[in-house]
């Protein structure tokens, strides 16, 4: 099994050397389409034999030995419930990506599918690293290909957008190298005998705890990268940008896989190391995860443009994520995860459709549609599913992620403040009102256009990589359980020893040795005497 | 029998797969409309069966039956089922959303038989049955809010069924985004339920009232209601119901009449032992149902509209069923809920049919050529339509008496039931409050048969009026006629139910004053009495019959001058005269309260202008600005040093003596 | 005498300097840089290093003074373009920042005295001789030898390929 | 006697001078003799410090400091040459196409 | 015979000076071009191969009565010298064909240049040292005018010349002042001084210049941006490669040998200069519209990052800063080679931003060569310009430097701008006028794919490099000493 995965990841890179050899665009499509099938189908067997009893245990891994001599950099890779899911949606939007760009794509085809496979590679890494590191390299690995999707397919303004979006996101994970490297220093000193390490399993455990101090900023550094990359309010004006310029491929890939890089970095990395940080952190962040929601929301509704509409929708449906994440309890986190999902499925379908309108009409402006529902039923449906599982209805899937998430932040004791869930429900009406007015403005209405009268139905390809996208939207819609059973386990696990890890750190902690913006910050000695309190009943 | 409950929900969800999936794939079976009508209706009445069934096993004092079917939603502490509730209440609503939702399906397909969308129109309908079934079936909220919510994504469908006019779909989406509005509550409700008891079950949460704070109690309360009257469009978010007769007739009648509006009574009536916990929420309930009762039967009279008119007295029967709530009398509402079903459903269709009759004279006369433009809701072009279309007459004029509360129709029943409760309510706690509300209950009551009858009137009675109002409309009688069998045989058994309906909920006191025996007579009461907690009637019997004699006087006077009025083709002469008797007020109540106008003005357009003027302008400009600022500034302090490059070799050594100095003074000192 | 001979020399070297640095004629300013080359090579006889004060007249004075003046013959320069008669404010600059570093550098080597133990004070009279230095030069040296030959092959290449006249492209 | 900070001392002095030259002339012969000076100007320490401590390597680096010199200068002189035969100038403030 | 083990120990510099005298003779018989530059290839391979050989097995040691070191560091410099020489010939042949200025007389000199970086990396001397740089220098000032009749040429070699010799003088003068305070050139024997008198730090400051001067840190880097954009551009990408790696491998083993005592103070005035060398060199590349120019500033930008890694001074510091070397000659001599190759297409103004105008397509293997390395440039991952900057920040943050390695993260994420701003040229916009390009020579561009491969291949997998460098300072005690 360990070599499956490893075969997942790297699988598309043999379509890279294919495509050197070929010529033909034809063929480059069809060996891009057979390799990322392939690589659906090899990583099937990963999430059948996962032993979601024990998801906190990283499974398939590989381990080698020091990549890079003096900092023993490990190669390690292997899924555990946290990662399990975003590395399967990343396997299976593989081929729907390929297929939504087959006759999309007519410059530079073979450049377009290597950029796709590498984009494909870089994901599945990230997902799968279990060292930091390496994490960081994918990490960074996936800005390229989606600089060049951005930049040669894109639309009009796609140099702008793909600097900004490269460079935005660049600096933010570098701050995050700094901080990785510290960490590694810092850990190797306490838990490995001085030697450098950053393998998760290890900065995880219970055995390595950092101070309040160090917390702070390594925390601050390390969710700089990721509040960059989800993207949260205020770091999201490369999102608009970027999403609008994508080609379709991209745009579904950037919505659906590397978006949640943040918010897998968030819950896997700033959780188990910074738990302390997290903790005190926690009601800012969801004041600005709740910020995002609404303003996204607001901004999205006046938005002309339907593919900028939808952008700035996951900047508001990703607030619900961090929202989630930050409440620190299980529903609220596991909310977050399928969350992740559901927004990859979503708004993946929905970047996907308005990319088949594009091909049609070449544009993308909600004024030059109108009516089209009765040109073009077979579309009409899919988009009004995407629709409504973007707005969280009920049975399908949305409605599971956002319904947790809020119950999480309502519930929870970090936030210990309802009034943040309460805000975030308004998103709920909001996405009401901007998802359908768009689509109403696109589907309803008189035809207007002498153009927008002979548009050609979907086609069969388009139906087909459609199908199996809200096959999943409703499959998790009604039965969540099937999704959410692989990351139970391991989410309590992790929330349970942060939680045993920040006391303990708490108590080791001498509030005199604090600066006293630390004392402060940590609320050190009321928090101190409440411990000591409990362990004193 | 009980334990086939699933079925019941599962049966409509493959009707609607069938005829969707059907329809969409391929083009023969969209032409296959007899087939697809018929499965259509058949996958609601096997379920109406099924409940039926299920009805006749039970006793009044049946234990609740759940069946679990497996786990929905799970994560942490939060766990839900998708478990379906058989008890007294669900079944009753189950009865009726079936019965009702059999017989609309059968009269739509009479009523829809040239529309090209017909195989979606039936997809939809079966949607909503299967999404309203998950609402009064669920055994906890969130299978509740799961059909909450898919009622209205099937109302919006249904709404903006004819999507190519736009004022259709922006009805269609007004109904959504204020359905979401109170669903914002609804969930917020659900937090606070969850947080105090842990879990979402209505047996958990019932039993374990006593773990919520007075404090909760009333925000619970509060916050559902108002989830409530989202759905259930009361005041202040009702405004969409209007707007939603842009859908076609037959989703008026089943959708915005008979089930889907109720079911903000459905659920106060299943949390009914909490609300009585908390007077002040009660309170809140009454009077929002008594001020849309009155304000919406206001609006009615002024109406031309035939289905503005039906629908603005849905509004108003609405409020008196929430009156009925707030007043404790959550039977009452029940009943009231049961009657109007029938009776409203029975006018709906039957304004269907007469719509149904006008479209077709409007068809005929483009047939023959004739450019005529009318519309054929205003009941100002009809008249006379009684001796074209003697079934819809009758069955109209059924409901009509039914609605209008006169004795031994069952909304008489219904309606006196809500009558003395809200009276009883005044000799406890807020009684003043309580009984000004009964005053305007009453001055409801006595506006609900006015306006009934003059919208019967005006339609039915007189002359064909269309001829002398439109050009090129002459003769044009001759091509009104009856609807099919489809669409009459529905109307006459709603219009039975209508008239009998009442009878199973005749108030114990008709038959105990004569007999001083405990009898029962009141089927519905002690059926229900197990579910919800009612408040008891402390009237007397002298009470009690003055407060029916009320009822009675006022709705014979409402009929009488009803008839004065409207009949022979007086109406539109009436209705001057209201206008000028009453002024400035007959304008506010014919311009609705101006309360689309005012949502537009305070919150809509200062929304829109907001995000597009400020928001949007704030994310390019600052936020987005900050960080092109961020670059320009690199940029630019790139493009000032690089002017240091002078290009000549002094000016190079000298940056280089400036080096030594910086480096021996770094070393040195 | 010793001081009375050192005195002159460094009068005589700083003299020559400065007026080389501020010499209107480009010729003239080398023939003070002989004279200057001459009065270090002084210095060096005073501090007892025979064999480089020799060496310092022949290369220096002799070689690479010639050099000099055979190209500003050759280019014409020895009607200098500009005079330093303004001052102007780069100039003024420089001059500071130059100072700048002079007393730094003052201040490095004034507190020189009594670092090393063995510095006895003054020259010491053997070192300098050219045995002393060749026996070090073609032993220890030998490398640093070997390469000051590749580098003034380099520097006769390099000149070659820079100052030649015709352009010898071949093209292929 | 004279000590060797006197020595040290005319050293510095006369570098300085050599980077004044440098900094403030514009003839780029003049500031190769400037550059000259320089050098000769660190000769004389390291001959001081050589004669001082007794050690004959101080002045064995003199003497490999001539060859350069001497080498400098060949190259030196090729390239105001070369750019004579382009600019038709030796001031190096008018040679600045390269620069910002 | 001693002398002759020593010989065979400096085997790569014994070939390539022979190499140097024979290709001058034949010059001198006035022998074909084409055949002095194979005989130049057949010599530099031949240094190649032994550098290789020393660079795995040489035994660590000094030869020639200490004045040179031998193995580690020294077969280190050695090799990337000889590597990016080997590289810059095979480029330079076909550039200068191109451009029209093939003097033979190049091929000496290059071999001179690489003769006098050996013997500055491999110095175990200050007068070793000294004589080194002034090899290589002088060979420098004549490389960087040969296109004679061209301003921009000459002019650039002025502005070199009179630069570098105003910077010998510091140079000279700082090792009279460390001779002077420690009574000897040898840098062992420099590194056992401890007592710290003015004049020792005066030396030390004053040689620190010299090498600021000659890696071409700010504030002494003024004469970069202009001689790199006037010199034939596969000289500035030798120039900017091997001169700057021998430069900094000697300044590493002074540092490390010579210096140790001087750490505390050297940490600091380095992490100023990194900072203010990173900072500068990015901000400007950024505004600049010539390629070379721009790469130019880049290559001051990367010696900012070398210097955070010198400031931590630590045993990976001094690690990372030899990989970063090796990285960037393999970058940078690529990205080089294919704008020299655009060039060649055109004239010599062809380096304009605005004519790489889709240029990408045209030749999509240069293409993709230029992109591969300005990406490693760049500094992302998985090039070896990534292992190479994360190697260095790591030490620097090893060594508690945080707030430098902050600045220079972010510097490196400004970086990012104007790497990619040559891309969006390449690919993201159309030519605006019909440009053709020649087919690049099998040789030229098979060599560039090596070029690139090895990238790639250092980026991957570093492991084998890294723990061959590190093992030159293991157990050496080089921590900063208080």
């Amino acid at each position: 099994m360990e070599t499956l995965l490893n075969i997942t990841i790297y699988l598309p890179l043999l379509a890279l050397v294919a495509f050197m050899f070929v010529k033909n665009d034809n063929a480059i499509r069809w060996i891009a389409l057979i390799v990322t099938s392939l690589t659906f189908a090899v990583s099937l067997p990963l999430i059948f034999n996962f032993d979601s009893a024990n998801s906190h245990i990283a499974q398939y891994v590989t381990e080698s030995g020091p990549l890079l001599f003096g900092l023993d950099v490990n190669y390690i890779v292997g899924l555990d419930g946290l990662s399990l899911l975003l590395f399967m949606l990343t396997t299976f939007l593989g081929p729907i990506v390929v297929l939504s760009a087959w006759t999309s794509v007519k410059k530079h085809v073979g450049a377009f599918f290597a950029m796709l496979m590498l984009l494909q590679t870089g994901s599945l890494g990230v997902f799968a690293s279990l060292d930091l590191i390496l994490f960081y390299i994918f990490f960074e690995l996936t800005l390229i290909p989606m600089y060049f999707l951005i930049g040669i397919w894109g639309g009009a303004d796609r140099i702008a957008a793909t600097i900004k979006f490269f460079i935005y996101t660049l600096v933010g994970s570098l701050i995050m190298l700094v901080a990785l490297v510290y960490v590694g220093f810092d850990a190797g000193n306490a838990v490995n005998d001085g030697v450098f390490i950053t393998d998760w399993r290890v900065l995880s455990g219970p055995e390595y705890q950092i101070g309040l101090v160090e917390q702070t900023w390594l925390f601050l550094a390390f969710s700089l990268a990721f509040f960059i990359k989800v993207p949260l309010f205020p770091f999201h004006t490369w999102l608009p940008y970027a999403h609008t310029e994508a080609p379709t491929a991209g745009s579904v890939v950037l919505a659906a896989v590397m978006l949640k890089m943040g918010t897998y970095g968030l819950i896997r990395f700033c959780l188990p190391m910074f738990p302390n940080a997290m903790v005190e952190f926690a009601p800012y962040v969801a004041l600005l995860a709740v910020i995002g929601i609404i303003y996204g929301a607001l901004v999205a509704m006046v938005q002309k443009d339907v593919k900028k509409l939808v952008a700035y929708s996951s900047v508001s449906h990703l607030g619900f994520v961090v929202l989630g994440l930050f409440a620190l309890n299980t529903i609220g986190v596991q909310g977050a995860i399928i969350q992740m999902i559901n927004h990859g499925l979503s708004t993946g379908a929905l970047f996907l459709i308005v990319g088949m309108i594009y091909d049609r009409r070449h544009t993308r402006q909600i004024s030059d549609f109108g009516g089209l529902a009765g040109v073009i039923p077979v579309f009409a449906v899919f988009f009004m599913i995407a629709t409504f599982s973007s707005i969280g209805l009920p049975g399908l899937n949305g409605f599971v992620g956002e319904f947790l998430i809020l119950m999480g932040a309502f519930t929870s004791e970090t936030l210990d403040n309802i009034w943040f869930a309460i805000f975030g429900t308004t998103g709920v009406i909001l996405a009401a009102v901007y998802m359908l007015w768009m689509f109403q403005r696109v589907m309803f209405g008189p035809i207007k256009h002498e153009e927008n009268k002979n548009i050609k139905d979907l086609n069969a390809r388009e139906i087909g990589l459609l199908v199996p996208v809200m096959i999943f939207i409703v499959w998790i819609g009604i039965r969540p359980t099937h999704f959410t059973q692989f990351s139970e386990h391991q989410v309590n696990v992790l929330l349970e020893e942060a939680a045993q890890k920040k006391n303990e750190i708490l108590m080791s902690t001498n509030p005199a040795e604090l600066p006293s913006w630390a004392n402060k910050l940590y609320k050190v000695e009321i928090n101190l005497a409440e411990l000591k309190g409990d362990n004193n009943e | 029998m009980a334990e086939y409950v699933w079925l019941i929900v599962l049966i409509p969800l493959i009707g609607f797969l069938i005829n969707g999936i059907g329809g969409l794939s391929s083009e023969a079976y969209r032409k296959q409309k007899t087939l697809i009508g018929t499965i259509a209706t058949i996958s609601v009445f096997i379920p109406f069966l099924i409940a039926l069934q299920i009805f006749f096993g039970m006793g009044a004092d049946s234990e609740p039956y759940v069946a679990r079917l497996f786990t929905w939603i799970e994560a942490g502490s939060f766990s839900s089922e998708v478990a379906y509730r058989v008890d007294q209440l669900s079944i009753i609503m189950a009865l009726v959303v079936t019965g009702v939702g059999a017989l609309i399906h059968l009269y739509s397909m009479g009523y829809m038989k040239d529309d090209e969308g017909y195989w979606k129109f039936f997809a939809y309908l079966n949607l909503f049955i299967f999404a309203m079934l998950n609402l009064v079936l669920g055994n906890n909220l969130i299978l509740l809010f799961l059909g909450w919510e898919g009622v209205g994504v099937c109302s919006y469908l249904l709404i903006g069924y004819w999507y190519g006019d736009m004022a259709k779909s922006d009805a269609a989406k007004k109904a959504f985004v204020f359905n979401r509005v109170g669903d914002f509550a609804f969930l917020v409700a659900m937090f606070l339920v969850f947080r105090a008891v842990g879990s979402l079950d209505f047996d958990i949460i019932l039993n374990n009232l006593s773990a919520f704070t007075p404090e909760i109690t009333f925000w619970v309360a509060v916050l559902m209601f108002i989830g409530a009257t989202g759905k259930s469009a009361q005041i202040p978010l009702f405004v969409w119901l209007p707007d939603a007769m842009a859908g076609p007739t037959p989703v008026s009648a089943l959708i915005h009449a008979a089930t889907m509006v109720t079911s903000g009574i459905y659920l106060i009536s299943r949390f009914s032992s909490m609300y009585v916990l908390t007077p002040e929420a009660m309170l809140i309930v009454a009077i929002i149902g008594g001020l849309t009762a009155i304000v919406a039967a206001t609006i009615a009279i002024t109406q031309y509209d035939i289905k503005k008119v039906l629908a603005y007295s849905t509004v108003s029967q609405l409020g008196f069923m929430f009156l009925a709530l707030g007043s404790g009398g959550f039977i009452a509402a029940m009943f009231h809920v049961v009657t109007h079903a029938f009776f409203k459903a029975c006018l709906f269709l039957g304004s269907g049919s007469v719509i149904h009759a006008m479209h077709h004279v409007e068809h005929e006369l483009e047939h023959e050529g004739k450019d005529v433009h009318f519309d054929p809701q205003d009941m100002r072009y009809m008249g006379g339509l009684k001796k074209y279309m003697p079934s819809t007459y009758w069955t109209f004029l059924l409901s009509t008496f039914a609605i209008a509360g006169i004795p031994v129709f069952s909304g008489f029943f219904s309606k006196d039931e809500i009558l003395a409760f809200v009276f009883n309510a005044g000799m406890g706690e807020y009684s003043y409050i309580y009984f000004a509300l009964w005053g305007m209950a009453v001055l409801t009551a006595f506006l609900t048969a006015y306006y009934m009858f003059r919208l019967t009137l005006t339609t039915f009675h007189g002359t064909f009026k269309l001829p002398s109002k439109v050009k090129g409309a002459e003769d044009s009688e001759k091509y009104l006629h009856e609807s099919p069998s489809t669409m009459t045989i529905p109307l006459w058994i709603l219009g039975g139910l209508a008239v009998i309906g009442g009878f199973m909920g005749v108030p114990d006191f008709f038959v105990t004053t004569f007999t001083s025996s405990d009898i029962k007579i009141n089927w519905l009461h002690a059926w229900l009495d197990g579910v919800t907690s009612d408040s008891a009637l402390v009237l007397s019997y002298g009470t009690k019959w003055i407060l029916v004699a009320i009822a009675i006087l006022i709705a014979v006077f409402a009929t009488v001058l009803a008839y004065r009025n409207y009949d022979n083709d007086k109406g539109e002469a009436s209705d001057a005269a209201l206008e000028k008797r009453f002024g400035s007020l007959y304008q506010v109540w014919s311009d609705k309260y101006k309360i689309d106008e005012i949502y537009d003005a305070s919150i809509i357009q200062p929304t829109f202008k907001l995000s597009d003027r400020v928001l949007a302008v704030f994310d390019m400009k600052i936020v987005d600005g900050f960080v092109n600022a961020v670059g320009g500034t690199v940029r630019f302090f790139g493009s000032l040093l690089r002017f240091v490059q002078t290009g000549v070799v002094q000016t190079y050594a000298l940056v280089f003596i400036i080096g030594v100095i910086l480096v021996l003074s770094l070393i040195i000192f | 005498m010793e001081t009375f001979f050192f005195v002159f020399i460094s009068t005589l070297a700083i003299g020559t300097a400065l007026a080389m640095v501020i010499s209107k004629n480009t010729v003239n300013s080398a023939l003070f840089m002989v004279l200057h080359m001459l009065s270090v090579a002084g210095f060096y006889t005073l501090l007892n290093a025979q064999f480089l004060a020799v060496i310092q007249i022949l290369v220096y004075a002799g070689a690479i003074m010639v050099l000099f003046l055979f190209v500003i013959m050759l280019l014409n320069l020895d009607e200098d373009e500009k005079v330093v008669s303004k001052i102007d404010f780069k100039q003024l600059i420089s001059f500071t920042l130059a100072l700048v570093v002079l007393a730094q550098l003052l201040y490095i080597t004034g507190n020189y005295a009594g670092v090393l133990p063995e510095l006895t004070g003054e020259p010491i009279a053997a070192v300098g001789t050219v045995e002393a230095i060749g026996d070090e030069l073609f032993t220890t040296f030998l490398l640093p030898f070997e390469v000051t030959a590749i580098l003034l092959t380099a520097a006769v290449v390099g000149a070659m390929l820079l100052a030649q006249k015709t352009s010898n492209v071949i093209d292929e | 006697m004279i000590g060797i900070e006197w020595y040290l001392g005319v050293s510095a002095v006369l570098f300085i001078i050599g980077v004044i030259g440098v900094l403030t002339r514009g003839n780029a012969i003049i500031i190769f003799m400037c550059v000259e000076l320089m050098l000769s100007a660190v000769n004389i320490t390291l001959v001081a410090f050589s004669s001082f401590m007794g050690d004959v390597h101080g002045m064995i680096l003199v003497f490999f400091v001539l060859c350069v010199a001497a080498a400098e200068a060949c190259v030196g002189l090729a390239i105001i040459i070369a750019i004579f035969r382009n600019n038709i100038t030796a001031d190096i403030n008018k040679i600045n196409l390269l620069r910002w | 015979m001693e002398i002759l083990n020593d010989l065979l120990n400096y085997l790569p510099a014994a070939i390539v000076a022979v190499g140097g005298l024979v290709v001058m003779m034949m010059d001198g018989y006035k022998a074909k071009s084409r055949l002095i530059y194979q005989t130049t290839m057949f010599f530099l391979a031949g240094a190649l191969v032994i550098a290789t050989y020393d660079l795995l097995y040489q035994e660590v040691g000094t030869l020639f009565s200490d004045m040179a070191a031998s193995g580690s560091t020294a077969a280190f410099g050695t090799f990337i010298v000889v590597f990016g020489t080997f590289f810059t010939v095979i480029l330079t042949h076909d550039y200068l064909i191109g451009v029209k200025h093939n003097y033979p007389q190049v091929y000496p000199l290059l071999m001179f240049c690489t003769v006098g970086m050996i013997v500055l990396a491999t110095a175990n001397d200050l007068v070793t040292v000294f004589i080194g740089l002034e090899t290589m220098s002088i060979s420098l000032y004549a490389l960087a005018g040969i296109i004679r009749d061209k301003q921009l040429g000459v002019e650039s070699a002025l502005k070199y010349f009179i630069l570098g010799a105003f910077s010998t003088g510091f140079f000279l003068y700082g090792i009279a002042l460390l001779y002077g305070a420690t009574g000897s050139t040898n840098l062992s024997e420099i590194g056992a001084y401890t007592d710290g008198s003015m004049i020792y730090w005066g030396g030390v400051s004053m040689l620190l210049v010299a090498f600021f001067f000659k890696i071409s840190a700010v504030p002494f880097h003024m004469w970069t941006p202009d001689v790199y954009t006037g010199s034939p551009t596969t000289i500035t990408a030798y120039m900017s490669t091997a001169s700057k790696t021998a430069a900094i491998v000697a300044l590493v083993l002074i540092l490390e040998r010579a210096l140790p005592y001087a750490a505390d103070q050297i940490t600091s005035t380095m992490a100023i200069i990194a900072i203010m060398t990173m900072v500068l060199g990015n901000t400007v590349a950024m505004v600049q519209d010539n390629v070379k120019r721009m790469l130019a500033y880049s290559s001051i930008a990367h010696v900012g990052y070398l210097l955070v890694g010198l400031a931590a001074g630590t045993d990976l510091g001094f690690t990372a800063v030899l990989y970063y070397l090796l990285a960037y000659s393999l970058m940078n001599i690529g990205a080089f080679g294919v704008v020299a190759y655009y060039e060649k297409n055109h004239d010599v103004h062809f380096n304009n931003i605005e004519s790489y105008a889709g240029l990408g397509y045209k030749q999509p293997l240069m293409g993709i060569l230029l992109s591969v390395f300005l990406l490693s440039l760049a500094g992302i991952p998985p090039l070896a310009g990534f292992i190479g900057k994360y190697l260095v920040f790591a030490a620097a943050v090893e060594a508690g430097l945080i707030n430098l390695v902050i600045i220079g993260v972010l510097a490196s994420a400004a970086s990012a701008y104007f790497y990619l701003r040559v891309m969006v040229y390449l690919y993201f916009k159309e030519s605006k006028e019909p440009v053709k390009l020649m087919k690049p020579l099998r040789v030229y561009s098979f060599s560039l794919v090596v070029l690139a491969v090895l990238t790639l291949y250092f980026g991957i997998l570093p492991a084998g490099i890294t723990e061959l460098i590190a093992s030159y300072f293991s157990g050496n005690g080089l921590a900063i000493v208080p």
